[in-house]
């Protein structure tokens, strides 16, 4: 068994989709409890993995038997090996924290909840762990489909902005698509490394850059890069809560590592930074991207909108760090990617024990959310510092590698953005704790008997289900243990995920 | 703002167009597309895997892995309707209306009546009027049986013509939609209810993933057909092209079940009445 | 005169695929109905499946069905007579994906429908607006 | 291929993709757009694609038109542009 661990990763959350999906029209107790095991399994797997991975390097695995160019292989180096470890982790973190709101959220539908989740969680596992690009297409369209579903099914306006995500996404998908046909019209392949062995006997070529234009738009639509982000932040906002908490850590950065993989892997380091001169371009609109986020996030009343707007700044951090194209800039990208992942989770987790609670998420519904949810909110406050990077939780890590690198590399605009929106989260987060913290003791409700039920109605604690706070704190702990080993891991892991002569 | 995306539109197009002419020509046999790969296909398919059709042997074997991920696309979309779309049935309406299906009498019934549900002589509807055509009901009918052969053949005999899992699939899942229609959704959801189609659909995508699991356990890679020539009687020589053939039926079942899924859903919006 | 023709017919197939990606998105941004967005969505898939199989076509060659000699053994096969294969293949996964794609989106356009009575998203834009200002 | 008949095949196709999105009725552009399915797949059998023309004919023309038909049936034919 220990050679198939890579087939293990991805096959085993896909037939116990197909499992719960058959097992709900007759027992609905055990769907949780199979679905865990399923993401248990999927994750021991994939920190199996890293860890072989650790010691002898790339894993190669072919499936059918067939040999690289003409199937499929799985190649898992250090860049998708952490990714994997820490995508199965934060699925399974949140879907540990499903069991009371799901039932709540979806009642009848509990099946389908849980199938369409382990699907979702199997594309982007799949994604990861791919070594062919049309593959990577297929499994980019599972994972958005599913996505698609869950979102859609949320309240107010999630249908419209589901179909929306729809259009967008298909849009970027078969940009994608366009762009590989256009690299196998030329090349003949599909395999990543065998187009990358191919590609540079036939440049320079209009065709091949076309392809890398087709290819990274599409990239771009799907992690919602700034002015292609329209589908994001809405469709976050209405979606059901767990399910924002599961597809917002993730479909950004999975879409981000597909960057990292197209460019570095197939179309090479060479190619993209030197010999074309899209870098400076894309740098800008990642440095857009930082502060557009920031200032429109500033605007937003509602707390998962706010959170979203500032999920789009951090897509331009990732992207502007890997285009700064040093090697600081690429390890802060690739830090903050496993970062950014836990820091979402753990916002967004909280913003869904919040939503359970008072089945609102404005903030004006939020004053004395402190006294009234200790715990959410204590784990908020360690994921509002983490995204402002004070220096015990991760955030700070990553954020310090991106400024060195954008020191290094002289993108001195690019440095001013990360700490203009570093300010900028300051003033988010802050005004959101002032709001939960101060707001109940603010004279300004004076009015009536009935506010002043409410106000001590507020006071009495209501915290989130016991079985949501443990993932929480879960998550905020791995907050602190990321930022504690993040030395660690940039020199075991992120350093040999980036080609060795990039200075 | 119609300008404008009409103005984005024809720049893009523009540049696509401009790159055109740096592709190979139409229908060169010496392309690199047709070079590097696909000879090899062409050359060791039959010898491979024992299939005739490249189509097939490409598509189940050498690229297994993307098809069963095109068999679990297909079937999240058919989950993903039913979880949109499917509305409770205990919001029942105020009355219900049966007709007399010898007569064609339209009764209606106050909620708390007696309903004559298990009589045989009545059926629910949904509407006073309801079109019934006896022409159009007799000729499905009719030709329902011979679709469902066709598709039978078209998934069996995938190997040696064009069709396969999938084409066959959609045929007999045609087959059911072309009964639902011409009779109507209830008529059909009596003889494949929505429980069967949501498990047969999920055995279908388990017929193709549970082979690939099977090859691990004895001893091969994921999806790797040679492993079953260790079960007992099995051919080594045609191992792989029984592994497509398991395949293939895999692939028809969860096809056929999740269209005919979809499609009760879409048509009935999501209420799983009378439908179209 | 005769390059311009031979260019033309070398290339026609790929101008259409270019316009029938243009007709999808236009549809896609323009069109205010969510089933002609649909329909645009569609239209812009088919023509990406136009392209790849353009890749796949070769003049002088049959259909990818190997041919059984006389006495069913099969005789050295050429790559040059036989169309590529492998483009057939990823289109067979391309269309299955677009036809999912249209059940979804159809799915979310019969929910919005029975949530705001329209299909025009200008007046769905409407109706947001005065139910939830801001 | 007869590339004469191909171009004929092609404008058809495009003048189907044309009227299903400026047509001012649902259920036409949902029928037009499975004329539209048609075509393709015809265009595609020319080129030899029988695999993916024989899924285009019964998805994109057969099925697909369905889902259409029974979406504007739940809905509306209306439409403004």
């Amino acid at each position: 068994m220990e050679d198939h661990i890579p087939a293990i990763i991805v096959a085993v959350p896909l037939l116990a989709a197909l499992l719960v999906t058959g097992l709900w029209w007759f027992e609905q107790r055990l769907l949780f409890f199979l679905s865990m095991i399923a993401g248990v399994i999927s994750f021991s797997a994939s920190a199996r993995l890293l860890l072989k991975i650790l010691e002898s390097g790339t894993v190669e695995y072919r499936l059918g038997g067939w040999a690289p160019p003409f199937g499929i292989v799985f190649r898992i180096d250090h860049l998708n090996g952490l990714i994997l470890v820490i995508v199965s982790l934060v699925s399974l973190l949140n879907l540990a924290g499903t069991r009371t709101i799901a039932k709540k959220e979806f009642g009848e539908k509990l099946g389908p909840f849980y199938a369409l989740y382990l699907l979702f969680t199997t594309g982007l596992l799949g994604i990861l762990l791919t070594g062919d690009a049309f593959n990577l297409y297929v499994l980019v369209e599972i994972a958005s489909l599913t996505g698609y579903a869950l979102i859609g099914l949320g309240k107010g306006r999630a249908p419209i902005s589901g179909l929306n995500y729809v259009l967008m996404g298909t849009i970027g998908a078969s940009l994608y698509l366009l762009g590989i046909g256009y690299l196998y019209l030329v090349t003949g392949s599909l395999n990543m490394t065998d187009i990358a062995r191919i590609l540079p006997s036939i440049l320079p070529s209009n065709v091949v850059l076309m392809a890398f234009i087709l290819c990274l738009s599409g990239l771009f639509i799907k992690m919602a890069l700034f002015p292609l982000h329209s589908w994001l932040p809405n469709a976050y906002t209405y979606s059901p809560s767990l399910v924002s908490s599961l597809v917002a850590p993730l479909t950004t950065k999975v879409m981000i590592y597909a960057m990292f993989r197209i460019t570095l892997t197939v179309f090479t380091y060479d190619f993209a930074f030197d010999s074309i001169a899209v870098r400076l371009p894309i740098l800008w609109l990642a440095i857009v991207a930082i502060i557009m986020g920031s200032i429109i996030a500033l605007a937003q009343k509602r707390l998962k909108k706010m959170l979203s707007y500032i999920i789009v700044a951090e897509v331009g951090y990732m992207v502007g760090g890997f285009w700064l194209g040093n090697r600081e800039g690429m390890s802060g990208a690739i830090l903050h990617v496993v970062n950014d992942a836990v820091m979402t989770l753990c916002v967004f987790m909280a913003a869904a024990a919040i939503v359970y609670k008072l089945e609102d998420d404005r903030f004006s519904a939020l004053s004395g959310i402190f006294r009234k949810m200790p715990c959410t909110m204590a784990v908020m406050v360690v994921g509002g510092l983490s995204f402002i990077g004070v220096p015990p939780t991760c955030g700070f890590f990553s954020k310090w590698y991106l400024l060195m690198g954008g020191i290094a590399a002289g993108q001195f605009a690019f440095v001013a953005a990360l700490i203009f929106s570093s300010l900028v989260n300051v003033i988010l987060f802050f005004r959101l704790f002032e709001i939960g913290y101060f707001k109940p003791y603010a004279k300004e409700i004076t009015h009536s008997q009935s506010h002043a039920d409410s106000y001590t109605h507020s006071i009495t604690r209501a915290e989130a289900p016991f079985d949501l706070l443990v993932p929480l704190v879960m998550t905020a702990v791995l907050l602190l243990i990321l930022g504690l080993f993040s030395g660690e891991i940039v020199t075991r892991v992120v350093q040999f995920a980036i080609p060795r002569f990039i200075g | 703002m119609k300008l404008l995306a009409t103005i984005v539109i024809f720049v893009w197009g523009g540049i696509l167009f401009f790159t055109s002419f740096d592709f190979p020509y139409w229908g060169d046999g010496k392309s690199p597309a047709s070079q590097h790969v696909s000879p090899y296909y062409i050359e060791h398919a039959m010898e491979d895997t024992s299939v005739p059709n490249i189509v097939t042997a490409v598509l189940a074997d050498y690229r297994g892995y993307d098809t069963l991920f095109e068999t679990a696309v297909i079937f999240s979309a058919g989950l993903a309707c039913f979880f949109l779309l499917r509305v409770s049935d205990r919001k029942a309406p105020v009355f219900r209306l049966y007709r007399h299906q010898s007569t064609g009498v339209t009764l209606r019934i106050e909620k708390g009546g007696r309903l004559p549900e298990n009589t045989g002589e009545f059926e629910r509807i949904d509407s006073v009027w309801v079109p019934y055509d006896l022409i159009i009901v007799m000729t499905c009918r009719l030709v329902v049986p011979f679709i469902q052969l066709f598709a039978l053949y078209v998934i069996v005999h995938g190997h040696h013509s064009p069709g396969g899992g999938f084409q066959g699939g959609v045929i007999f899942g045609a087959a059911i939609i072309l009964f639902a229609i011409s009779n109507n959704l209830r008529r059909s959801l009596k003889r494949m209810s929505e429980r069967t189609s949501a498990l047969l659909g999920s055995l279908g995508v388990t017929i193709y993933g549970g082979t690939g699991m099977l090859c691990i356990l004895l001893g091969a890679g994921f999806l790797n057909y040679n492993a079953l020539a260790s079960l007992p009687g099995v051919d080594p020589l045609t191992a792989r092209s029984l592994g497509i053939l398991i395949v293939e039926i895999g692939v028809g079942i969860a096809v056929t079940a999740v269209m005919v899924w979809i499609y009760y859903n879409l048509s009935s919006a999501g209420k799983q009445d009378e439908g179209l | 005169m005769e390059s311009i023709e031979s260019l033309i017919i070398a290339k026609y197939n790929y101008w259409a695929v270019i316009v029938l990606l243009m007709v999808g998105l236009y549809a896609m941004i323009t069109k205010k109905n969510l089933v002609k967005k649909i329909i645009g969505m569609n239209i812009f898939q088919t023509a990406i499946i136009l392209f790849y199989v353009s890749i796949g076509a070769k003049k002088g060659a049959t259909i990818p069905i190997i041919m059984h000699g006389p006495d069913h053994s099969s005789h050295a096969v050429q790559a040059m007579d036989y169309i590529n294969p492998l483009p057939h293949v990823l289109m067979l996964t391309a269309i299955v994906v677009s036809v999912a794609t249209l059940g979804v989106a159809l799915a979310l356009a019969l929910n919005i429908y029975s949530q705001y009575g329209t299909l025009e998203e200008d007046e769905i834009s409407e109706k947001i607006m005065k139910s939830e200002p801001g | 291929m007869i590339w004469q008949l191909d171009i004929i095949v092609l404008s058809m196709v495009m003048i189907c993709a044309i009227a299903a999105i400026s047509i001012r009725d649902l259920l036409g552009a949902g029928i037009l757009f499975g004329a539209y399915s048609f075509l393709m797949c015809l265009l595609w059998s020319i080129m030899g694609a029988v695999d993916v023309a024989f899924t285009e004919a019964s998805v994109g023309a057969g099925v697909s038109t369905v889902f259409f038909v029974a979406a504007v049936f739940r809905t509306t034919r209306r439409t403004r542009d």
